[in-house]
């Protein structure tokens, strides 16, 4: 089953790999974002995550249905943190089975990278001086045509 | 009619609001809320001219019209992962 | 710390995960290999791994260096299990961890196809009609030039 | 002199042997070691002409001279992972 959520709490990591497998799978990968002691060479203690939660939630589980049909298996898992983290605290976890695993690999990279792109999340990173920075970020592709289709729409 | 405007993270931080009721004429779109704003002066004059929106948790085009209602979430540059 | 074995026991993948992260690391990856139901469409019931050991375990370390090496992060740990296994054990874990994730996704693709192309590791399907098979397999690579720098070793 | 042949998976079930003591000229290469086995006739004739080997294990070229003493080991196309 697909899972996609955007947790406040520490990530339990092996419960998001324990949301996929499955017998026909021979394949497992685990996908662990960490927060690290530096960016830049700056030397950082901590980062904040922020997200905008109403649209972060779908955005990030049409992220993982995306992933799961590009290699047909709906064993595809992921969780993003917001708040506050700590050097070493677990950011983003993404597990996906398949069969074989060329497609664990491309499946796991998609989502990462979709996550980069795309979730309204946004990072505050505390340097050991003591200030404090947006990270520089990357603006979210918008499709051209959304107008007509959500006139339709309503 | 009145749209809600949202902002987040930098934006946030740079209008010093997470967000304000805006009153705009029928058939307005993302591109005039976003002129409206800026025409305000600073801070909001330091929104960028096309910055990324979601309108109702959907990314939206600057063309893309808006209703009474809509909530517009301006979108800083993201970075999560 | 670089880390390769080759073990008759079921796999704890979190040891293996353990092994790797740090605090400059922004991105942990675990693959897991785990025995599936089917191969090429035929139901299967087990497998046995069998190894020539005293050679599996220093190619392992080989190719686990090579990793470390290929991305400048010696936070690579590979175990592979040999014997019978249970449709869902795992028969190769793999974890890396690094600055970056695209070196990440890098080092552990590696690991696991280098393993494919020349660790002395095989296996015996059996398929659940009672019949068994050594799974076809891949022809290591030899080197060229091999006696004459054999020779000066000496 | 002697070396040592070792047999792994498919070549073991094959000659029913995980490995035997092979006396062979000086200067034997592992070509000829494989020359040596595959003319003793069923089942050695049917390892394949070039298989691949490893002497002492590392992987070797046919044209490896062998040593008294050498380990030889057969492998089969592996199939880890």
């Amino acid at each position: 089953m697909i899972h996609a959520a955007v947790v406040h709490d520490p990530i339990a990591h092996e419960d998001v790999l324990s949301r996929v497998g499955a017998e026909q799978d021979g394949a497992v990968l685990l996908f662990l974002g960490v927060v690290r002691d530096h960016a830049d060479g700056r030397p950082v203690s901590g980062m904040r995550y922020e997200s905008y939660e109403e649209m972060a939630t779908p955005v990030l589980r049409e992220i993982a249905e995306e992933a799961a049909g590009r290699i047909g298996s709906d064993r595809v898992a992921v969780v993003h943190r917001v708040g506050e983290l700590d050097i070493g605290e677990v950011s983003v976890a993404i597990a996906v089975s398949s069969p074989h695993r060329a497609e664990a690999y491309d499946a796991s990279r998609y989502v990462i990278e979709e996550i980069k792109k795309r979730l309204p999340v946004w990072k505050k990173e505390h340097y050991v001086d003591g200030t404090q920075e947006w990270v520089a970020g990357t603006v979210p592709p918008v499709r051209e045509p959304a107008s007509a289709t959500r006139e339709n729409a309503r | 009619m009145s749209v809600q405007a949202l902002f987040f993270a930098a934006y946030r931080d740079l209008l010093g609001t997470k967000g304000l009721a805006v009153d705009l004429p029928a058939g307005a779109t993302v591109a005039d809320l976003v002129a409206e704003l800026r025409g305000r002066g600073a801070p909001f004059d330091a929104l960028p001219a096309e910055p990324a929106v979601a309108v109702n948790r959907t990314y939206a085009h600057s063309s893309e019209a808006l209703h009474a209602g809509d909530e517009v979430a301006f979108i800083p540059p993201v970075a999560g992962g």
